[in-house]
């Protein structure tokens, strides 16, 4: 145990001793909780961004500079995320990272716009890696802002072309929190069954107050006595697992599928209970076939940091994304490297990813996959992981939605 | 008799200048001074967190502090005077009927209109008991408020909240808002607004009135007043003032969500008024910069900071009941006393004791955390290595500790035995 | 009719489950005046405890220990803490209690880590006690109300055929007479406290493992259980009992129903678009204990079965 | 046709099944001073609370100047013109001594509840506030916080507070309690002076002081009236004699006969 402390220390101290060779520092801050309940969300988060930054620096930098990235805890709470930011410009960060909240993510494109209007030569971009709320790049988008998830629309969208395509389904309960995410949620689920499965019949449409309700158990017999052969959540933190641990306590044994499944504790809490009960939508998995780099870097990541596991892959991409477009304009100042980004295209590990210049929102191929107990690599700690399921891989242009955005975009 | 008799039982003109207009004037030259040291971006956003917790602390006390009332709610009043002046701010940008000509910079207004109005209409069941009813009410109105946040859309803006451009309307004072050193002036001016209205409430009769119910509500009843009018007066004032911090943060920060409505910052009032001290005028202030800063800074240092907020408030509890400013004020009396010498010498062990102990819990807390976290990072203080495995680490805590409880024993048996 | 079923059924499980952490607060409430915010850390400890307890050796061991260890950690809290605050009055032992909370959870966090932990149900219990309607009920639910209904008669017995209840009770109604008639009062005290968070390290224990065990548990679960003790009167354990039932079913048989305000309140002419009449009875489950502890505060200060006023 | 300063009809009031009192009835003239005595436990200072406003009755009537305030809240009785001090000296300790007194002051001018003039700033407010405190002696220790005042000085000050708001009906309850005997006589004075021209009911156990103040005496024991009549004619009355003598430790009942 100490014995492998020391190693990596080791190991990041001879990083560290590198970077006298770097012409400069580029400063990225990242932007939320790393204390409190959701603490644990934004720091499996914020351990991703550092092992990328890592990497990129061992490879020489970005443009011969070196990548610092650097935590500020806005403790989910959007105010706290403005003072943070301008700590964050204070300290000379002009790219920022965050993805926990919607409410914080609209704050901060908010507070991005007005401060790059009123601080003109001082930009900030905002990168977006989890926060997936359509409006940020329909109505709401902004020239400032980059989302690296897939939106709501585009999950729903590829949980939908999954279902279309099982039989079996006839009938489908919707349940999520009672708020506009999972309004919208409900929405999108609803219209877009409707287009792909007219016959599929919504036997239960059923919203329930945000992170208040202590047993889901009512919720669940509701579900099962209403016959729906499976279930669609946007739900997420506590609501998500009291969700699913009441499901398998109760018996519910037809596929839920949700956004967020593959949150820290979900599979573990469920334990053999979860086979074929979760699933969920990302945009990859450590268990699907991925070439030996990739296996590589899914192993470092698990013995840094213990205590969680490889499921920001976004963050990997979003970080390649940032250095191909630096490269390509051959700066990284923000402005340059914003007009790169749009349209560019990477290669990655389980696929291509395209940054749609219309509207800044990434476009990927999805993938539906489920709690299995024959998978290579486990999560929280026990041997159940993440699989693919059959026709479980949506493509780039199935998961694709279009926009109402109309880009401002400086001269 | 003549006036001259009448006057002599009230302190005299230099008394009053001394402690009723000095202390404003400094702070009014502190504010005015602040700008010339060039300071940061940083330092002006958290100055102006600052100066908008100030202002809702001292709220806070009105109540809790002068009008004995422990409320966990508070933060109703603050976000609802905030979500108001925020719509406010929409109406002005979309110059919706007179809104057009309103200036913003007097949106802290609407904010305190907004929150002696939900004072009103929610003080007028809940203040009809005092004690713990007050406070079970206080928390069964603020969970069902923040509930109906996320139903009402139109109003609260769900999760997202609502936001505004405090770059529209009327310009006032050659200030557009815009840059950070102009939002530096207005939030100086409402807290300026904000401590001397409330400064000055103690000094009506309702506010005098308000430390009597909290002291004595039946002797009050018997010289011919209503203790229930009184504290429903009182919860107005408080729920203006503060909706006026709301009416500053919707200013500063262009944006209201429902987490302003939630238990999380009610409770971070009661602690902010609590530290500072209920019992004096300046306590919550001293409360508010300190907590605030703890809240955006310590949090950069160690990730254990609610450990250490929670610590501070247990030790204020407990050991100093009267807050910073009891602790201020304490050394300033016995710094005057006849017997500096002893005073100094306990007071100074007790510190630093206090301190020792501090450095032990300190080493504990920070090895544990990183322990904990199972990085492999180490806590390195001044260049040492203090992994949990170095014997150096416990020998330090316990030396810490120990001399740290030591010195605090010996300082208080001296007080004792003085006494 | 199944959802009636099963409303009941949860509801009288969920019910029992608050009122073993309600009836700890009553009595620490009644007897000590001390409202006390830490309650719910209390049965968060009990749930980690009963983690760490089951892992080195089974959940039976952990069930008695567990709330055991609890209720010394409570005992502790009142002797060193709470006592010393007492002098200051009721408001500072609220503050003293409600820094407790964040203290305890913080410690938590770094004992046990900031996420949750794997705290299961034993294997002896995981299988459905019966199935109705095709859904099936749990046996740990079952074994949940056999544990409150034993905890129950076990309270009454102490209660009311010994000596140490029959001082507790005398306390409950006439707290300043106890210290006349020779008792040592701190000590009481410090017993009921230790009692007390024992109570609700025993819910923890029991419920830990059906929800989910992590810092976040007190919280969560916190305000709900001043709910119970307020609405069901102080000093009233009959009413703490039935405020627990109450609230349980009511939260319950809520969520079974579809009606929305626009169908209730159709007549009026609220209608089904607007923000009002969307809300549905279901949606606002959660919500009605707070709404219930207001109205009776307004209304009922005295609680359900409580005979003085808070 | 004039009527009472306060008048008792039938009054009665009972914790439970315990009666406490019975059937009193009472009329007090304006102007005069009425004092009631009887044995601890005679349920005096629940007729007090009864007529103050703490209690409600269980049945019976209270008039003050002809009006009903049986029931009515103490702020609301008080506004009638009715005041009262307490046995135990309950004043506002953390405020000074002119405090105190102001806070009775202000209600009467009817600035309770303001909120938008300065406390201090009043010519007439602080005329008043003087000069009540000079008719209780107390100008020397206006400055002084209320909780550092000597014994007598607090019930002084309970006294001070007590008249501060103009009532013309004013209740004391055991003013003396406590003194020694000069702090007594000065207190007597006081209340002389204090209540000059007003209605006043006084409950006391010293009957030093009932016989040199009072203009009538009602006799109260088992929460009933079983005399009431001049001092001269009190001191003579047999019923009286025998409700004392069955309580030989009341201390002042061989001074009374």
């Amino acid at each position: 145990m100490t014995f492998r402390k020391t190693a990596i220390l080791a190991a990041a101290t001879s990083v560290m001793a590198m970077s006298a060779a770097y012409a400069d520092t580029v400063k990225m801050a990242f932007i939320d909780p790393l204390s409190g309940p959701m603490g644990p969300s934004g720091e499996a988060a914020y351990t991703s961004f550092i092992l990328a930054a890592e990497h990129i620096n061992a490879n020489g930098g970005v443009n011969g500079n070196e990548i610092e990235v650097t935590g500020y805890d806005n403790k989910i709470n959007p105010k706290e995320s403005l003072v943070q930011l301008q700590k964050a410009i204070d300290d000379g960060a002009r790219y920022i990272f965050q993805g926990n909240g919607s409410s914080v993510a609209a704050a901060l494109i908010e507070a991005v716009n007005k401060h790059n209007a009123r601080n003109p030569g001082e930009e900030v971009i905002f990168f977006n890696y989890a926060a997936v709320t359509p409006a940020f790049t329909n109505e709401l988008c902004s020239f400032w802002h980059f989302r690296f998830d897939a939106h709501a629309d585009m999950k729903m969208a590829a949980i939908t072309d999954w279902i279309a395509k099982r039989d079996d389904i006839k009938s489908v309960y919707l349940i999520g929190q009672d708020y506009v995410f999972g309004q919208a949620v409900a929405s999108a689920a609803e219209e877009q069954l409707k287009e792909k499965r007219p016959d599929i019949e919504i036997v239960g449409n059923e919203l329930h107050p945000l992170a208040k309700v202590k047993d889901f158990t009512p919720y669940i017999q509701k579900i099962i006595s209403s016959g729906a052969d499976a279930v669609i959540t946007g739900n997420w933190g506590a609501d998500m697992q009291l969700l699913m641990k009441a499901a398998a306590e109760n018996g519910s044994d037809v596929p839920y599928l949700t956004f967020y499944g593959g949150s820290k504790g979900a599979v573990s809490s469920l334990g053999e209970g979860g086979v074929g009960l979760l699933y969920q939508v990302t945009e990859g998995i450590t268990n699907l076939d991925a070439d030996d780099e990739q296996y590589a870097l899914i192993e470092e990541y698990k013995e840094r940091f213990p205590d969680y596991d490889y499921y920001y892959h976004r963050a990997f991409n979003a970080m390649e994304m940032f250095v191909k477009a630096a490269e390509e304009a051959g700066s990284v100042d923000p402005i340059p490297v914003a007009k790169a980004m749009e349209g560019l295209t990477i290669d990655h590990a389980y696929g291509q990813a395209t940054m749609r210049a219309e509207d800044h929102q990434m476009q990927q191929p999805l993938f539906i996959s489920t709690v299995s107990d024959d998978v290579k690599y486990g999560v929280d700690n026990i041997e159940l992981g993440w699989a693919l399921v059959e026709g479980g891989t949506i493509d780039m242009a199935s998961a694709e939605q279009p926009t109402t955005c109309e880009m401002e975009r400086p001269e | 008799m003549t006036d001259t008799t009448v006057q002599d039982l009230a302190p005299s003109s230099a008394q009053k200048f001394r402690q009723r207009t000095l202390p404003f004037l400094i702070l009014a030259a502190i504010l005015v001074a602040i700008p010339m040291t060039g300071p940061s971006r940083t330092f002006y956003t958290i100055a102006h967190q600052m100066g908008i917790n100030v202002v809702f602390a001292l709220s806070y006390n009105m109540i809790l502090g002068k009008g004995g009332l422990l409320s966990f709610g508070h933060a109703v009043y603050f976000g609802l005077g905030g979500y108001l002046a925020v719509h406010a701010m929409g109406w002005i940008e979309e110059e919706a009927g007179l809104w057009g000509a309103f200036p913003v910079f007097f949106l802290p207004i609407v904010g305190f209109a907004g929150g002696a109005l939900a004072g009103a209409i929610i003080g007028w069941p809940s203040t009809r008991k005092a004690g713990t009813t007050f406070a079970m009410i206080s928390l069964g109105v603020a969970e069902l408020i923040f509930a109906a946040a996320f139903m009402f859309d139109s109003f609260f803006g769900g999760e997202q909240g609502i936001s505004g451009d405090r770059m529209n309307g009327t310009q006032m004072f050659g200030l557009s808002l815009g840059p950070i050193d102009d939002v530096y002036w207005f939030i100086a001016f409402w807290m300026f607004v904000g401590i001397l209205g409330m400064w000055a409430f103690t000094r009506t009769p309702l506010g005098r009135l308000s430390e009597a119910t909290r002291d004595n509500a039946q002797r009050v009843q018997f010289i011919g007043y209503n203790p229930q009018k009184v504290r429903y007066l009182v919860f107005i004032f408080a729920g203006g003032f503060a909706g006026l911090a709301g009416g500053m943060a919707a200013v500063n920060y262009e944006i209201f969500t429902p987490d302003a409505l939630s238990l999380v910052p009610s409770g971070f009032v009661l602690i902010m008024a609590y530290v500072g001290g209920i019992a004096y005028f300046v306590g919550p202030i001293m409360g508010a910069i300190l907590l605030t800063y703890m809240q955006s800074m310590l949090s950069d240092f160690t990730e254990a900071w609610l450990l250490y907020l929670g610590m501070l408030f247990i030790v204020i509890v407990m050991f100093a009941p009267r807050g910073l400013a009891g602790i201020v004020f304490g050394f300033l009396d016995g710094f005057r006393s006849d017997d500096r010498g002893a005073f100094l010498k306990s007071w100074f062990t007790t510190l630093a004791g206090g301190f020792l102990m501090l450095i032990g819990l300190i080493i504990l807390v920070e090895v544990s955390v990183r322990w904990s976290n199972g990085y492999g990072e180490v806590y390195e203080p001044f260049g040492m290595h203090l992994s949990h495995t170095n014997p150096l680490t416990w020998i330090l805590f316990l030396v810490a500790t120990v001399a740290g409880i030591a010195l605090t024993y010996f300082a208080n048996r001296d007080k004792e035995g003085a006494a | 009719m199944e959802t009636l079923v099963f409303g009941l059924l949860n509801g009288v499980s969920y019910g029992l489950l608050l009122f073993m952490l309600s009836s700890g607060l009553t009595l620490i409430f009644s007897m000590m005046g001390v409202l006390n915010f830490a309650h719910a850390s209390f049965y968060m400890l009990g749930a980690y405890f009963a983690f760490t307890l089951s892992g080195i050796s089974s959940f039976w061991i952990a069930l008695f220990i567990a709330p055991v260890l609890v209720g010394l950690v409570g005992a502790v809290v009142e002797r060193y803490g709470l006592r010393k605050v007492h002098a200051n009055g009721h408001v500072a032992e609220l503050l003293f209690t409600f820094g407790l909370a964040y203290l305890i959870e913080e410690v938590v966090k770094i004992v046990y880590g900031k996420t949750a932990v794997d705290y299961k149900i034993p294997d002896l219990l995981n299988f459905a006690a019966f199935q109705v309607y095709g859904a099936s009920f749990p046996a740990y639910r079952l074994f949940i109300i056999v544990i409150a209904v034993g905890m129950l008669i076990g309270l009454w017995y102490l209660l009311k055929r010994t000596r140490a209840g029959l001082i507790i009770q005398a306390a409950l109604t006439h707290p300043h007479m106890v210290g006349h008639l020779g008792h040592n009062v701190p000590l009481i005290f410090m017993m009921v406290f230790g009692i007390g968070c024992a109570l609700a390290g025993l819910a923890g224990v029991m419920a830990g493992n059906i929800f989910v065990t992590d810092p976040a548990m007190a919280v969560q679960m916190g305000p709900i259980v001043f709910v119970v003790v307020v609405v069901g009167g102080i000093g009233s354990l009959e009413g703490a009992f039935v405020a627990s039932l109450v609230i349980g079913l009511l939260q319950n048989l809520a969520v079974g129903i579809n009606a929305s305000f626009a169908d209730i309140f159709g007549f009026i002419g609220l209608s089904e678009l607007s923000e009002v009449g969307r809300i549905s009875i279901s949606s606002l489950a959660p919500v009605l204990p707070f709404l219930l502890l207001v109205l009776i505060l307004i209304f009922r200060p005295q609680g359900l079965m409580g005979e003085k006023e808070l | 046709m004039s009527t009472y300063a306060l008048s008792l009809k039938d009054l009665n009031k009972s914790f439970g099944p315990a009666k406490i009192i019975t059937d009193v009835n009472l009329d007090i003239e304006k102007g005069e001073r009425h004092a009631i005595i009887g044995p601890n436990g005679a349920g005096k200072s629940t007729l007090f609370n009864l007529i103050s406003g703490l209690y409600t009755p269980t049945s019976g009537s209270v008039k003050l100047h002809g009006e009903e305030i049986a029931g009515m809240a103490p702020h609301l009785i008080n506004h009638r013109g009715l005041s009262r001090s307490f046995q135990v000296s309950n004043i506002f300790i953390n405020m000074t001594v002119r405090e105190n007194v102001r806070c009775g002051v202000l209600n009467a001018m009817g600035q309770g509840y303001s909120w938008w003039r300065n406390i201090g700033s009043n010519k007439e407010v602080q005329s008043r506030t003087y000069e009540i405190l000079e008719r209780c002696g107390l100008v020397d220790k206006a400055a002084l916080p209320a909780s550092l005042l000597p014994y007598a000085d607090q019930r002084a000050l309970e006294i001070a507070i007590t008249i501060a708001g103009g009532a013309d009906v004013i209740l004391l309850d055991e003013p003396t309690a406590g003194m020694s005997h000069s702090e007594t006589d000065r207190a007597v004075q006081l209340i002389r002076t204090a209540t000059e021209g007003k209605t006043l009911i006084i409950v006391e156990h010293d009957m030093g002081v009932i016989f040199d103040l009072a203009d009538r005496i009602s006799v109260l024991v088992y929460g009933e009236i079983i005399a009431c009549d001049t001092p001269e004619n009190i001191r003579g009355d047999a019923k009286v004699r025998e409700a004392y003598l069955g309580d030989e430790e009341e201390p002042d009942v061989k001074e009374m006969v």
